[in-house]
Order: C-alpha cells, then sequence, then structure tokens
C-alpha cells in the first residue's frame, strides 16, 4: 500500500479508537460509581466540537510558543504512529517520543500564564520520575529479547512465547506507566481536578482541539505498544479486545483509588520501579 | 560496511577527528526534536504571571525584565544547542561534557531571578551539579581504562562486559541523574519551575529528559547482556 | 624504579590525609581553615600528578587551585561581612 | 505506611537533595571495593614508562613523541587515524624559539612543550578538538552567569 | 629508547587499582563529609574535596588521553563553583538585604610595593604566558593579569574595563572557533589552525582569569 495512504489511515484509526476507548474508560467508570454517565462517543464529539468552535489567545501567553507547543505534540504523536504500527521501527524511539510528550504537557501549562497550568507544569516536572518505570521495562526488555526493534521483538515472541510470562515484572511496571497517563488515576497528578483542568485549562478552540486529539492518540499508542511488546504479532480484532479489556481494568482501578499528593505519587512509582527492577533481575538471573 | 546499533542502522557519521557523531533515526528524532524547540524558544516572548494580591482584590502581574530576558534567551538557545549536540554525539567523554555544559546552563536561566526560594533551590541543584561531575567523569574513565577506547562506535563492536565496565556505567548514570535531576532527586528541580519565564524553563526540562534517554541508549551500548 | 612508587604513594597519603583534615580536621566549623585545608589534598594530587609525568595538568591544575580559593576565600569574606546565616 | 510518607516528604524538600545525592552516590562507590579494577594495557595515546626520558636525558622528555617539524611526523595512536590527515604533524611542530631553547637546555619539555605543536596540543587541538571548543564553553558559560549576577545582582555601585 | 610502546607501561597498570582505590576514599571521605554537613557553604567547599578524587581516577590512566581529560574536568570544576558561588551571594544578599562591597575589607595595605611591583610582575607573567601560549599559557598570563588587577584595587581602575575584557574574550572565542574549523576543513593548513586556536586560546583564558581580577574589585574608589 501507498506509504502515505497508510500513514494517513493508521492515524486515523488511532485517533477514532483512543477518543473510543477514553470515552468508554470514563463510561464505566460512571457506572461504577453509580452515575449514569456521558455517552461512549462524548470524547470524540467533544473534540470535533472544538474545532468549530471560536479560538482564543490569553493576553499572558508566551505567544508563538503557546501556539506551537500544541501543535508539536500532535506532530510527534503522528511520529509515534509512523515509528509504530507503520513501520514497526525502533522501540526506543517511542520512549523518546513518550518523553518529549511529557515536556509538551508540561509547557502547555506553562506557557499560558495561568496559576493552574503553572501548578501542572510543576507537578508534570516531579511526574518526570515516571520516567523511571518506563526506562526500567526497556532495559529489562533489552535484556531478555536482546534488541529495540518492534518488528524483531514480535519475531522473538512468535518463537519464544509472548514476554508477558516470561518478563511479568516488566509488564506490571508498563501497566502502572499506562495507567499514570490514563485520566483521573491515582497518578494523574497533572489532571487532578483540583487545579481545574491542568494544563489544558487556558487552551481554547483550535488548540484544545489538537491537544484532545493527541490525547486520543497517545492512549491507543500505550496501549498498542503494550499489547505489541508483551503478547507478541496480535490479530486485528485481537489487538481491539485487548485494548478494551486494558480501558476497562484502568477505569476500574481510577475508580475505586483516591488521587495521590503529587510526591507520593511520584516516590510510589518510583518505588514501583525499584521493586520491579530488582524483581526482574532476580528473575532473571534463575 | 553495514553498523547497526542496538538493532537500527547507522544512517551517517560526521568525523570531527577522534571524536566522531554519529546518527540512527532516534538519535537523529531527538537531535531534530531539540533543534525545533530552541528555534521556538529562540523567537518566543515570555509569559506572563498573574497573582492574586494579598489583602485586596487586585491582580498583580508578575514579569521578566528586558535585560534578564536576553540574558536567559542567551542561555537558553545555548542549552538546546548542547542538547542537539548531546543527541548525536559518538564520544563517551564528548557526551559527558556536553552534560556538564547543560547543567551549568541550568542553573544560570534560574539563577537570575529574584525570588529567594528560587534562588535557593538553584544553589542546591549547583551543589548537585557539582557532586555529580565526579560520577560522571570517573565513570567515564573507568570505561576507558577498562575497554581502552572512549568511542562509543568502539565500545558497540566489543563483544564482552566486565564488571568493571558496568560499575563505570552505573556511576555515569548517577552523574547524569544528578547533573539533570531525575527522581529521586527532582525536588531542587520543580521548585525551580516556580518561576516566570516558560519558554526558557522548558529547555531545562526538554535538555534533562532527552540526556536520560540518551544515556540509556549508552549504556545498553555499553552494557551487553549476551 | 623505586622513586615512582615513593612519589605516588607519599601523593596517596597526603590526599587522604588532607581530605579527612578537611572533613574532620581541628577547627574546621571556621570555613576559612576548611577552605584552607584543601590545599593539603591538592598538594598530594600534585604529586601524583608528578609520578604520571603530567606536567601540563600540573601547572592547570595549580591556577585552577589557586583561582578556586580565591573565589572561595571572596565568597566567605563577604558573606560574613552581610552577616548572613547560612 | 505513615512514616514511609514521611520519608517521602522530605525527599521533596530541596535543602535535602544534596545531601541525600552525597548520601546514595558514596553507597554506589563503595561497591569499587568490590569488583576487580585492572587496566587494560591497551590503550589510545600511550606514553613511556614514567621518567624514563627523563632519565635518558632527553631534552624534550616528558613529551617526545618523536617526529621533525615539517619534515617527519611524531607518532600518534589515535582511534580513527582515517579521519586525520595531517595527524603528527602538530607533535613534531616546534616554533622557532622552541628549537633554539631546545638546544639550550635539558629540562626544556617540563616547562615550555606546551607551545603550539606538542602532544597535548595534537590532542586538545585536532584529534580531540571539539572537547576543547565544549570545555572553553563551559568556562565561558560560567563567567557569563556570574559577571551576569554580579553586575546586577551583588554588586554595589557607586555610580 | 622506546618513544611510543605498544602497551601502557607494567608500572602503571600496578598502580592503577591502589589509585582508583585512593580515589573512591577520598570521595567517600568527602561525601561523607557533606551528608553530615548542614551549612551551605561548608558543602560547597567540600565539593573541591570530592572533585580531587575525580582528578585522581580520571588521571591513573596514565596516556596523554588521561592527562587532556584532566583539563576539562578541571575546567568543569572551576566553572561551577564561580557560577554557584555568586548564586550563594545573591541569595543571602536577597535574605538579609544588605549590601556589602565586593572586597569587603577596608584595603588599606597601601604599601610601596604594590604601587611598583605589580605591573613589573604583571609584565614578566604575561610575556611568559604568551610565549607558552594555549592552556597553560593562558592560566599563567591571566595570573598576571589578576595580580595587576588586584594591585589596582588600592589605586582605582577606569570603570568600562571590563566590557572590554569580556569583549576581547568573546572575540577569541570566536578566533579558537575558527581555527578548530580550519583543522577539520582545510587540513593542508593546519599550522594556521593550530596558531589560531592556540592563541585564542590564551586569549580567552588569559582574560577570563582576568575577570575575576576585575570582579573583586568592581567598585573601588575610583580616584
Amino acid at each position: 500500500m501507498n506509504l502515505m495512504l497508510n500513514i494517513l489511515l493508521n492515524v486515523f484509526i488511532a485517533f477514532f479508537i483512543g477518543s473510543i476507548l477514553i470515552g468508554l474508560q470514563r463510561k464505566i467508570m460512571a457506572r461504577i460509581q453509580g452515575r449514569p454517565g456521558p455517552p461512549v462517543i462524548q470524547h470524540l464529539l467533544h473534540t470535533l466540537k472544538f474545532f468549530i468552535k471560536e479560538s482564543a489567545f490569553p493576553k499572558t501567553a508566551a505567544m508563538p510558543f503557546y501556539v506551537a507547543i500544541t501543535a508539536m505534540l500532535f506532530v510527534i504523536w503522528v511520529a509515534a504512529v509512523i515509528d509504530g504500527p507503520v513501520t514497526e521501527g525502533s522501540l526506543l524511539l517511542i520512549f523518546a517520543i513518550y518523553t518529549i510528550q511529557k515536556i509538551g504537557e508540561h509547557n502547555a501549562g506553562s506557557s499560558s500564564g495561568s496559576p493552574y497550568g503553572k501548578m501542572s507544569c510543576v507537578r508534570a516536572v516531579y511526574s518526570a520520575a515516571a520516567e523511571v518505570p518506563l526506562f526500567a521495562v526497556l532495559i529489562i526488555i533489552y535484556l531478555k529479547a536482546g534488541t529495540m526493534n518492534i518488528s524483531s521483538i514480535i519475531n522473538y515472541q512468535s518463537i519464544h512465547g509472548p514476554l508477558l510470562f516470561t518478563i511479568p515484572l516488566a509488564a506490571i511496571m508498563f501497566f502502572v506507566l499506562i495507567l499514570s497517563k490514563s485520566q483521573y488515576s491515582p497518578f494523574a497528578i497533572t489532571k487532578g481536578k483540583d487545579i481545574v483542568s491542568g494544563y489544558e485549562t487556558e487552551h481554547f478552540g483550535l488548540l484544545r482541539g489538537y491537544l484532545m486529539i493527541s490525547e486520543s492518540i497517545a492512549w491507543y499508542m500505550l496501549l498498542w505498544v503494550f499489547l505489541t511488546v508483551f503478547l507478541g504479532p496480535l490479530s486485528l480484532p485481537a489487538y481491539l479486545i485487548g485494548m478494551v479489556v486494558l480501558s476497562a481494568i484502568v477505569a476500574f482501578i481510577n475508580a475505586v483509588t483516591p488521587i495521590l499528593n503529587p510526591n507520593h505519587s511520584v516516590m510510589m512509582q518510583v518505588s514501583f520501579a525499584f521493586i520491579g527492577i530488582a524483581g526482574s533481575i532476580v528473575l532473571l538471573m534463575i | 560496511m553495514v553498523v547497526s546499533i542496538l538493532g537500527s542502522q547507522i544512517i551517517g557519521i560526521i568525523p570531527l577527528g577522534d571524536i566522531v557523531f554519529y546518527m540512527t533515526s532516534f538519535n537523529l528524532f531527538m537531535f531534530a526534536a531539540a533543534l525545533v524547540f530552541t528555534f521556538i524558544i529562540a523567537i518566543s516572548k515570555t509569559e506572563t504571571q498573574i497573582e492574586a494580591e494579598f489583602g485586596s482584590l487586585g491582580d498583580r502581574e508578575i514579569k521578566v525584565a528586558k535585560k534578564e530576558f536576553k540574558f536567559r534567551r542567551f542561555l537558553a538557545i545555548i542549552c538546546g544547542l548542547a542538547t542537539a549536540g548531546a543527541m548525536v554525539t559518538g564520544d563517551l567523554f564528548d557526551f559527558t561534557l556536553f552534560v556538564c555544559l547543560i547543567g551549568i546552563v541550568n542553573i544560570g536561566i534560574v539563577g537570575a531571578v529574584k525570588q529567594v526560594d528560587v534562588l535557593d533551590s538553584a544553589f542546591q541543584y549547583g551543589l548537585i551539579a557539582m557532586i555529580a561531575s565526579t560520577p560522571l567523569f570517573v565513570g567515564a574513565s573507568l570505561i576507558l581504562a577498562a575497554t581502552g577506547t572512549i568511542s562509543i562506535l568502539a565500545i558497540n563492536s566489543l563483544t564482552y562486559t566486565t564488571p568493571m565496565m558496568l560499575f563505570g556505567s552505573i556511576l555515569l548514570f548517577l552523574g547524569v541523574a544528578g547533573e539533570t535531576g531525575v527522581a529521586p532527586f527532582f525536588a531542587t528541580k520543580a521548585e525551580m519551575f516556580r518561576t516566570p519565564g516558560s519558554p526558557f524553563l522548558l529547555i531545562i526540562h526538554l535538555s534533562s529528559l532527552l540526556i536520560i534517554v540518551r544515556v540509556i541508549e549508552i549504556l545498553l551500548i555499553i552494557n551487553k547482556p549476551f | 624504579m623505586l622513586e615512582v612508587y615513593i612519589w605516588f604513594y607519599a601523593g596517596c597519603t597526603l590526599v587522604i590525609v588532607g581530605s579527612l583534615a578537611t572533613v574532620i580536621g581541628p577547627g574546621v566549623k571556621d570555613p576559612l581553615v576548611r577552605t584552607l585545608n584543601t590545599e593539603i589534598p591538592a598538594v598530594g594530587l600534585s604529586l601524583i600528578f608528578l609520578t604520571y609525568n603530567h606536567t601540563i595538568a600540573l601547572l592547570t591544575f595549580i591556577a585552577a587551585t589557586s583561582i578556586i580559593t580565591l573565589i572561595l576565600l571572596r565568597t566567605i569574606v563577604r558573606l560574613e561581612e552581610m552577616g548572613a546565616e547560612l | 505506611m505513615k512514616s514511609i510518607g514521611r520519608f517521602w516528604n522530605s525527599l521533596a524538600n530541596p535543602d535535602r537533595i544534596p545531601r541525600f545525592y552525597a548520601l546514595v552516590l558514596g553507597i554506589v562507590l563503595i561497591a569499587g571495593f568490590l569488583i576487580p579494577i585492572g587496566l587494560n594495557d591497551h590503550q589510545l595515546y600511550p606514553r613511556p614508562e614514567p621518567q624514563l626520558q627523563i632519565n635518558a636525558q632527553d631534552p624534550l622528555a616528558p613529551y617526545d613523541r618523536g617526529g621533525v617539524t615539517f619534515e617527519q611526523r611524531g607518532i600518534v595512536k589515535a582511534q580513527y587515524p582515517q579521519y586525520l590527515p595531517a595527524i603528527g604533524e602538530i607533535t613534531a611542530y616546534l616554533s622557532p624559539i622552541a628549537m633554539g631553547v631546545d638546544h639550550t637546555t635539558l629540562y626544556y619539555g617540563t616547562s615550555i612543550y606546551s607551545s603550539p605543536g606538542g602532544l597535548i596540543d595534537e590532542i586538545l587541538y585536532y584529534t580531540r578538538g571539539f572537547d576543547t571548543v565544549l570545555e572553553s564553553s563551559i568556562l565561558m558559560m560560567a563567567f557569563v552567569i556570574a559577571s551576569f549576577i554580579a553586575l546586577n545582582f551583588t554588586m554595589r555601585r557607586e555610580d | 629508547m622506546i618513544l611510543v610502546p605498544d602497551v601502557v607501561s607494567p608500572v602503571v597498570v600496578a598502580i592503577y587499582a591502589p589509585a582508583v582505590f585512593v580515589g573512591i576514599i577520598v570521595a567517600l571521605i568527602g561525601l561523607f563529609g557533606i551528608s553530615i554537613e548542614k551549612n551551605d557553604l561548608q558543602v560547597l567547599i567540600l565539593t573541591d574535596i570530592v572533585g580531587v578524587a575525580m582528578l585522581i581516577i580520571v588521571a591513573a590512566v596514565g596516556t596523554d588521553l588521561a592527562e587532556s581529560l584532566v583539563l576539562p574536568g578541571l575546567v568543569v570544576e572551576l566553572a561551577e563553583i564561580l557560577a554557584i558561588c555568586e548564586i550563594l551571594m545573591s541569595r543571602e544578599m536577597r535574605k538579609t538585604g544588605k549590601s556589602v562591597s565586593l572586597i569587603p575589607t577596608p584595603l588599606n595595605f597601601d604599601m610601596e610595593v604594590l604601587q611598583t611591583s605589580p605591573v613589573f610582575i604583571a609584565v614578566i607573567l604575561v610575556i611568559y604566558g604568551a610565549f607558552l601560549s594555549g592552556f597553560t599559557g593562558g592560566a599563567i598570563a591571566g595570573g598576571g593579569i589578576l595580580f595587576y588587577v588586584m594591585s589596582l584595587t588600592v589605586r582605582g581602575l577606569p570603570s568600562d574595563l571590563w566590557e572590554g575584557i569580556a569583549g576581547a574574550s568573546g572575540i577569541a572565542w570566536c578566533l579558537w572557533l575558527t581555527g578548530f574549523l580550519v583543522l577539520f576543513v582545510f587540513p593542508n593548513y593546519w599550522l594556521l589552525g593550530l596558531m589560531l586556536a592556540a592563541f585564542g586560546v590564551f586569549i580567552k583564558v588569559a582574560f577570563k582569569a582576568g575577570l575575576i581580577g576585575v570582579m573583586n574589585r568592581e567598585e573601588f574608589r575610583k580616584e
């Protein structure tokens, strides 16, 4: 197939499925908490709505930067889709994209000049600690599979069986990472409701639309990476089922746990990472 | 000659004598990202922070003064360039020097502010950066002593890992962790972000995250599990 | 050949003793004393450089140490004058 | 659980971080005593045994690496000789004054061989020149920062 | 006589492990001191010790490369201490709200020798430094300028000297960069590149060292 077409199709799929999954997650959470909750396509409609709304810019914002950062966020997640489902390139690259996404998050908050955004920005710096489990996962996968290439990792799994069973602790650490990315989770300190909408507070219209698109793609990509790296070669329906199941689990956890204080949230993730690293190394030795 | 690093092929090299810069798609992406962000920062204004005034209903604006703005922008651009360089350098010692440059520029970016709290965390961060330069250079020199080379490309073609290399790379990682302020040493850094001037603060965060990703790549190259 | 070892171990001893003196030596509560004490490991390090024939590194080290001491002394005296409580 | 929370909170205080970092680093360094430490003797840019050249009354000791100015290259074992077309030339180079001093004293190398041309200069300027660019940039940045703060904040200006 | 051996000499190999251990011990002593010390200024002084440990371990490799790696280590140390000291002072000044002169003690040593000798010593040092050129030369000439400026504390100095020196050292930095580029783009003109680099670094380092002196004097009585 034409590469360009392939990329476009994949980006569209990522956006569509990602936003449906986020909607589904909110629905499940609401049901667990005994509320009717929004419809499943709410997040998708919400995103589309922002594209036909008027865009306004705060007087206090750091100008070209404030706009550019939303575009950057969108571009890097498109790059992630290209590196992931389209070409099955380097896993390291996806993690680099993930870290840049953190930077985007951080600065979308601080560039607006709003105190809520600023608070979210400071918390984003705190939550940079969430990368420790990320790198631990990376290292453990490399130690086990001996490669950083997604297609080689898939090959490895089709021969040796899914990595989920050989390095379960790494999978758990990655799951914690996914959890920290989802809204309303105990680790989602940058988007906690105590600071209104966190870094998105002062983004309106088109800019908010871009932020929400990248949020949906990010969610899809994280689930995709988890399924690909830990469960090996999957068929399309299997991907779909896996994503729904993961979203449901995340929704369940989010519905029953409170949000942690920023410092505790960070240290909790770091502690998870240390336990995970130590445990995995012990498991690899045996 | 086809050389592959961690499964991805080298796109090109830039030899500057013994110091060889190499690029894989991963390095290239991060290099480009650092440069793009630097460019955006160079053309941006700073934001204005609005704070509620104590004891009345008025607001108070906190702005970055013109002179301070120019100074911090200069340092931010240097920091961005240094980050971009650290992404593609193929020499261990060169990498440590890039990290040191980033560390000192980061201190400078927040050192020019007036809030006492921010200055205090800048100072504490500076202390860590100073202590961290020791494990950084010691790590690099232990790897040099164990392998006889500090070129990452040459280390990549070695087939063994000795305990000394492992020790050296752990020290290297600790050094980078201190110099860039990741968990659990993040507190000094987070406090520094309370000051206005977001485009410049971005580069502090950007540099530390990209450096950490890069150092992971380097550690994986040095230590071969097989 | 003996002399290489003599210089080397003399340097090592000086460095260790000097750093102990800087950390827990008498009177180190006074930052001035502590700063001056750092000169002892500096001398030891110079001896170590000499055993390896790192002549240029040695010259640069001497220059850099003197500048560092100068900076530190200036900081100490100014902070003292300010009456800063650290 | 409470004490863990308190410990985590204490780590959020910037004043304690340098001490904490020093502690962690110290613990890691202790591991250095436990692992076998040894020097791989196949190194880049090796130099002769200490004091060997001085005992041999070589006027350029300890930095004599052979070569004649403009005629014969000195010996430099670099990592990538293929990228260095003029390797060894700088090591062999002596300025005219330097050549004069070379013939009059035995201890020339210890004092003045750092002039342009010379072994360290070959490494600093030619084979690993980029390191020195960075190094001087670091120094420059430090001065820019220090002088900015001094000029604008800490200096008492009388005019 | 062997000019360049194939392998590192056995003496260096034999003392490598002791040197590393000494380095680690010194680092441990320094780090121990830092972790029990409460006073910020004292911690700053103690980081010096940790730096010494680094220099020992780097130097212990004992090759020409090791020597050229020691130099950046030194410079990094110097640069960081310089910047951090200034930040510490800035912080304390804001805390106490007091401003003090940069050389605090009233410099009353109006000795005859300070009026006459500094120029001579400074000139000697600068000339010798120029003769050496490169890093060492820069350091020595910088010491000369430093000495000169320090002695001027008692005599006053034109106030725009600072800007002049800062500008010159920036130009010198560009000179050095040009030299570096010449070495790689036109390897045939290596001598030109070498000279540019050596003297660029010389001027730069010398003036930087001189700047410290200027910083020490800033608000002297301008008589």
